[in-house]
């Protein structure tokens, strides 16, 4: 109930932002900022609240569309719960990030970013798998038109580009989804989308590797893996800097937890048979990933780049089949969720100016705004995966986990940390370091407004580097009941 | 005072957290006394730690903080585990560690290049005691990790820390990928070794270590050894260390000659256990020494940036450690690991010195008769050269060397052949010590110092100096429980006296070329001689290879590829689409009548349809 | 009394009918002229209608051709509204003027 | 019944011609008169074949209200000489060449088609008066009225509209 209660409270919040646009400009971003604010203390009081006795934090199923089986089911365990405040927090970041770049439409600019997100809440907690694809293309509207309508130059084509590239895949899901149901169907003569339904279905071998690889598509392109990653660059490099927030920190989670939710339990033996490939993937991302990152002279799509790369280690974390590498995964999404978000908020902090995302403008930045460069210096060491930071410990366990079931990937993979260094480094080197640019006259610092998203984004990356035992134990509860693990 | 062993790391750590979050606004006094008082009370606390933990007579202490991380059977602690390895490291860490951030307090006083910049360098200087600290003191392998990877950081940060100039980055970020691949090979060593036994915990692993098959146990100490090859600049990772000299020079002092680079040594003989079930790794660890410091020796005679050669001289001692590992004489090289720390300190401080009295001129030819005019770097100086060169007796350097050389003589396999090589290092090092002191301190002056050194940078040189001549005479038996005593050959053995003899001969013979007594321009400017200077200049062309084989590919890689050569497959079906668009759109031709036309078509085909049913 | 004729011959007048009216809307450019060109197919279908229901003696016929009569009205409303539309922004009756739909 | 085929020949054949003087004239107020001697001829063919009500309405609504129509537009537009002459210019004899082939071969399909009706077909000569249309018009075609009327309706608004504000612009200037 609770649940349905917030997607609709954000869907309204929506409503009243851009209604409240004729108030004030202030008035839209004071709208969702209080609306995510309350979203945040919501699911932190869940969180100390526990869970029941059947792990869940809250829970509600009501018939929707009743002949084919279709329930509103609603349901939040562990990993749910960690996504949903993740989602919750980055909503914060994310309007603080374009407090000021938006010149136009700010009611309806906060009216997509809370629609958005109250579309990532429903994916997050949706245990009815049409309406868990409800929710999937609820997210991607908002979405595209935040990229379409306040885009950078190339807007359009980029827009396009992340609604074909979601939405074909997604259809693929679709089509997984019918089958599904429609197998289930045959078998026990019950139509009925649920989850936990569903995940008792026996289905042939043959016809399920077809049917997970539906999933897996639409997954692995939403997350993104090489090789259906080329939209991420061009949606991240031209969104605004929310935009790119959202994104990075939430949206591609949202195709690592349908893996780990669907994908995986819904077809575990076909998982199984797909695995090595799937870790190919993986690693190939790490590698790709990281090497075309190296080879980008903007600041975003340099950043967009290692987010692939990124992912790459969620890849091969889920799919070693163990718990080191499931719990790496989750880590993983959470950490990446904080560097990443910090990044592209710098990016769009530069670009907002010096007007330009390209390195070769930049240069010696430290000299202007030291605030700037110790931020970016923090979170490209995070994103580099030093220990006693976030991403270290997730890519660690996501590799510990993956070399006990396939020591050869793990191997070639951990060479991408020596990638990650060398992007990493030279994206500080050719922005903050260096002689200063003689193009850049001055350029305003952090304020107070910034300092104190990217603190709170700085201690959420320590917090999960040096003690992730919370978000071990909450997502832990979620990976033992998925019963994937040997 | 054990129970409050935790405030070793922790103090440097909140040193670094003050000076963070002021974000430089202090005052540049107060930031002197977090910065060096913060490591100043950690010296402390450890000494009364170390004192306490001396008289207990245990083997070991450890204070566990908290859980780290708990997936599964993975339950890696953040405990601090005191045995005497550990606290002999962390007594050189703080210790020393101090010495050099007094000397810092000074030497980056208003300093000319980045003025701002004084809370900034504590704080990275704050941070890297405590990552090395946790290096030292972490009982488990990811604890160790952790500082490892800190210490490769606040390397990085300090090496970069002049960073307005582009090479400088470009050293420090060589730095950094240069050890991170070594870093990987110690990572996949950690896999390696969590999958054959399940844990990651240092003392349990090496309990368990005897189940191990004797093939992983070699590919996990080869692992760890890369890692090690990575930190301690040895062959073939060697490459990044002189470079590394672009840092401000306490940086050099701390990082790259007293601590961070003797990180392999320590981690080696911390994981003694594996290596004695893999003597084909241990062999390797002695080779890899035994190369490196016979390269490293002879590039350093043909550098003339005083910091540069100081940095071949931290290399080829440095292979000595690793010999002394690989050899088996582990506790010699702990000693020479702390007096070479004592010593090589105090070399790149008293360097220091000169170079800020010289306003920053670091070549040596540039230098010259310098030793009236600056006593203090001077005697330093001399003191530290004396215990690098190990000049008999009454020299720290001297004993640890000395210990070395002794037991791989005695070595079962090839033992005579790394006492050979290792004594033709000495005699090199004693030829560009004795070179790099004749050049810089003596003959005429070319430059005009004027010495700006005050009572906290010449009181680290003192008290160092002291310890480099003292510290030798000290009995280092600490270790003797845990990494066998140092073994003693009398010095009348004939190897000894050679090993005695030779270093000496150097000085001789340098004292000789290099006054100019002895003329050798003929042999040195011959086609042939002047092919092997360069040679020897370039770190025999590791960087040139390195530069062709891994570097330039990726770059043109990069290059060719900004475009993304995967998303060429979705450009082309765009196209493709497009192009059936325009074919179609020229149907569309807006007129009526064309339509109407194309109906007309389209009715006489339906109706020939009906009709042939 | 009605007369008694073939269907056939019914059907081939209303068939040259609407094949006149679709010459019509071929050749001629002038929008009037197409739009009376227009009527007359409408008008032949409804004779085709008219012979079917002669055919049976049913109202059916007739019921179809009172429904083609009411969207003639409709078009032709509608239609001549738009020729006025275009007679002043194209200044022309000239169908090919209006082909801004073109790809 | 050669009566018949009489009674039947002489409308269709007025018809035709008069069809083929609508397409060809070059004044459109001469080929309005032209349709409405074609309307009026199949109204008679109507009444002929037994449809009297259907022949009422061919001549009340289409001679009668939509010619009307399309002479007030004819007036609107004062198409006067310049249009004969446009007329002319635009109707070469080249340009019936492409639209003939291709209503030819229309017709010979179509004539193919229904000579090759597999059945004598003769019309029942039964008359079919207005009662009959209207019982069965409002009782199983009343959804068919009502779809009309909301067509109409739309044509309704749509015609106002469209000519409404053909007449504010012409007042603009």
């Amino acid at each position: 109930m609770i649940l349905f209660v917030v997607i609709l409270a954000l869907l309204a919040a929506g409503v009243v932002a851009w209604a409240s646009e004729r108030l004030s400009k202030d008035a839209p971003r004071l709208v969702s900022i209080v609306a995510f604010g309350a979203g945040l203390v919501w699911s932190a009081a869940l969180w100390l609240d526990g869970a029941d006795a059947g792990g869940l934090y809250a829970a509600m199923d009501w018939p929707w569309i009743g002949r084919f089986g279709i329930h509103l089911t609603l349901e939040m365990d562990g990993l749910s719960l960690l996504m949903v405040a993740l989602t919750m927090f980055l909503g914060i970041v994310a309007v603080v990030s374009s407090w000021d770049e938006i010149e136009a439409g700010h009611g309806f600019f906060q009216f997509n970013i809370l629609w958005v997100m109250a579309g990532v809440v429903g994916v997050f907690t949706a245990m009815d798998l049409l309406l868990f694809f409800f929710f999937w293309e609820v997210m991607l509207i908002p979405m595209y038109l935040l990229i379409a309508i306040w885009g950078h130059e190339e807007k359009a084509y980029a827009s396009m580009k992340f609604f074909l590239f979601t939405q074909i895949s997604g259809l693929l899901m679709l089509f997984a989804i019918l089958a599904l149901v429609y197998v289930h169907h045959g078998a026990t003569g019950e139509i009925t989308f649920s989850y936990k339904a569903l995940l008792e279905a026996e289905i042939e071998p043959r016809i399920a590797i077809w049917l997970m690889l539906g999933f897996f598509v639409a997954f692995a392109t939403k997350l993104p893996s090489v090789p259906v990653h080329t939209w991420l660059p061009d949606a991240h490099t031209q969104a605004p800097t929310a935009g790119s927030v959202i994104l990075a920190g939430i949206l591609l989670k949202t195709g690592a937890y349908g893996i780990i939710r669907f994908a995986v339990p819904l077809f575990p033996e076909a998982s199984a048979d797909f695995a090595i490939w799937a870790m190919l993937l993986g690693t190939v991302s790490i590698l790709y990933g990281g090497a075309m990152a190296f080879s980008q002279s903007d600041f975003k799509r340099l950043v967009a780049y290692s987010s692939i790369a990124h992912m790459g280690f969620i890849l091969l974390g889920v799919y070693a089949f163990n718990e080191l590498g499931m719990q790496g995964a989750i880590v993983t999404m959470v950490a990446h969720g904080f560097s990443t978000a910090a990044l592209f908020m710098m990016a769009g902090a530069i670009q907002q100016r010096l007007h330009t995302r390209e390195m070769s403008q930049m240069g010696g930045l430290w000299k202007h705004a030291p605030r700037m460069g110790t931020m970016t210096l923090f979170f490209v060491i995070a994103s580099v995966g030093i220990p006693g930071l976030g991403n270290f410990v997730g890519e660690f366990l996501a590799l510990l986990g993956a070399f006990q079931q396939n020591w050869v990937m793990a191997v070639v993979a951990t060479a991408g940390i020596v990638v990650a260094a060398v992007y990493g480094l030279y994206l500080m080197q050719r922005s903050f370091q260096g002689t200063p640019n003689p193009d850049v006259a001055s350029m305003r610092d952090f304020g107070l407004r910034e300092m104190s998203v990217m603190a709170a984004m700085m201690a959420g990356l320590v917090w999960v580097g040096v003690y992730p035992q919370p978000v071990l134990e909450l997502s832990n509860a979620t990976i033992q009941t998925l019963g994937i693990l040997p | 005072m054990l129970d409050w062993f935790w405030l070793v790391p922790a103090l440097p750590l909140a040193g670094f957290f003050a000076l963070f979050v002021t974000e430089g606004k202090l005052p540049d006094r107060i930031v002197a006394a977090i910065g060096a008082g913060s490591i100043g009370l950690a010296a402390l606390v450890a000494l009364g730690a170390g004192m306490e933990f001396t008289q207990s007579g245990e083997a070991s202490y450890s204070q566990t903080l908290w859980t780290w991380m708990a997936v599964g059977n993975f339950t890696p602690s953040i405990t601090l585990y005191l045995d005497p390895l550990s606290l002999v490291m962390t007594g050189v860490i703080t210790g020393v560690g101090f010495l050099i951030h007094l000397f810092a307090t000074g030497y980056m006083w208003k300093d000319h290049q980045e003025p701002e910049g004084y809370s900034r360098f504590f704080a990275y200087m704050n941070l890297f005691v405590f990552a090395m600290l946790m290096l030292v003191l972490g009982d488990n392998l990811l604890v160790l990790f952790l500082g490892w990877e800190g210490v490769g950081l606040c390397s990085y940060l300090l090496i970069g820390f002049y960073h307005r100039d582009a090479e400088n980055g470009y050293a420090a970020r060589k730095a950094f990928v240069v050890t991170r691949v070594g870093d990987t090979l110690m990572a996949i060593g950690l896999f390696l070794l969590f999958r054959e036994l399940a844990t990651l915990d240092i003392q349990t692993a090496l309990g368990d270590a005897a189940q191990l098959d004797p093939g992983m146990a070699t590919a996990i100490g080869l692992l760890l050894l890369g890692g090690a090859v990575g930190k301690s600049a040895q062959v073939p990772l060697q490459t990044w260390l002189p470079d590394a000299m672009a840092g401000p020079t306490p940086v050099s002092a701390l990082i790259h000659a007293a601590t961070m680079v003797t990180a392999g040594v320590y981690l080696i003989a911390r994981m003694k256990g594996i290596y004695d079930l893999a003597p084909v790794a241990q062999f390797a660890v002695a080779i890899v020494g035994l190369v490196t410091l016979l390269i490293a020796s002879f590039t350093a005679l043909t550098q003339t940036d005083i910091k540069r050669i100081l940095a071949y001289s931290t290399m080829s001692q440095i292979g000595y450690m690793f010999m002394a590992l690989g050899v088996g004489a582990w506790s010699a090289g702990i000693f020479h690991l702390m007096t070479h720390a004592f010593f090589k300190a105090l070399l790149f401080l008293a360097s220091g010195s000169v170079i800020l009295a010289l306003h920053h001129e670091q070549d040596i030819f540039k230098m010259g008769g310098l030793w009236r005019k600056l006593p203090v770097p001077f005697w330093s100086m001399a003191i530290g050269s004396g215990a690098l060169v190990a000049l008999p007796f009454i020299t720290s350097g001297f004993f640890s060397k000395d210990a070395i050389l002794l037991t791989a003589w005695d070595h079962e396999n090839a033992g005579r052949w790394f006492w050979a090589g290792g004594v033709l290092a000495a005699f090199m090092t004693a030829l560009y010590t004795t070179r790099m002191m004749v050049v810089a301190f003596f003959g005429e002056t070319r430059t005009e110092p004027h010495d700006a050194s005050r009572i906290n940078m010449w009181g680290p040189l003192v008290v160092l100096a002291a310890l480099s001549i003292g510290g030798g005479w000290m009995t280092f038996s600490v270790l003797d429980d845990l990494l066998g005593a140092i073994s003693h050959i009398p010095h009348t053995h004939p190897a000894a006296l050679v090993t005695v003899a030779l270093p000496l001969a150097g000085i001789l013979l340098g004292w000789l070329v290099f006054s100019g007594r002895l003329r050798v321009g003929a042999l040195v400017e011959s086609p042939f001689g002047d092919a092997v200077r360069r040679f020897w200049q370039s770190g025999w062309a590791f960087d040139w290879v390195y530069d062709r084989v891994f570097v330039r590919p990726f770059l043109w890689v990069a290059r060719v590829n900004k475009r993304d050569v995967v998303d060429l497959l979705f450009r082309i079906t765009a196209a493709v689409t497009r192009g059936f668009h325009h074919i179609g759109a020229l149907t569309q031709t807006g007129r009526l009548r064309w339509y109407a036309a194309n109906m007309a078509i389209g009715l006489i085909v339906v109706v020939l349809i009906v009709a042939s049913v | 009394m009605a007369i008694e004729v073939p269907v056939e011959h019914v059907l081939l007048v209303a068939a040259a009918l609407f094949l006149l009216g679709l010459l019509g809307v071929l050749v001629r450019r002038n929008i009037i002229f197409l739009l009376m060109s227009l009527e007359v197919m409408m008008n032949s279908a409804g004779l085709a209608f008219i012979a079917a229901g002669a055919k049976w003696g049913a109202p059916d016929g007739q019921i179809m051709f009172m429904l083609i009569l009411a969207l003639a009205a409709a078009e032709v409303a509608v239609a001549l509204g738009l020729v006025l539309q275009i007679s002043r922004r194209f200044d022309t009756l000239d169908v090919d003027a209006a082909s801004e739909l073109n790809g | 019944m050669t009566l018949d085929l009489a009674l039947f020949w002489i409308p269709a054949a007025v018809a035709l011609v008069a069809t083929g003087f609508v397409i060809t004239r070059k004044n459109a107020a001469h080929a309005l008169i032209y349709l409405v001697v074609s309307l009026l001829s199949v109204a008679v063919i109507f009444f002929v074949l037994g449809a009297p009500f259907a022949a009422a309405l061919e001549v009340v609504i289409y001679a009668g209200a939509i010619v009307v129509l399309f002479l007030f537009v004819v007036m609107m537009l004062n198409l006067g000489n310049t249009s004969v002459m446009r007329e002319s210019r635009w109707l070469r004899p080249g340009m019936w060449v492409g639209p003939a082939i291709l209503v030819s071969i229309l017709l010979i399909t179509m004539v193919y088609v229904i000579v090759g009706l597999p059945d004598a077909n003769v019309t029942k000569g039964e008359m079919v008066g207005p009662k009959a249309v209207g019982n069965e018009l409002f009782r199983p075609y009343l959804l068919a009225v009502e779809l009309a009327g909301f067509l109409l309706l739309a044509a309704l608004i749509g015609a106002y509209h469209l000519g409404r504000r053909y007449l504010e612009q012409r007042r603009e200037p």
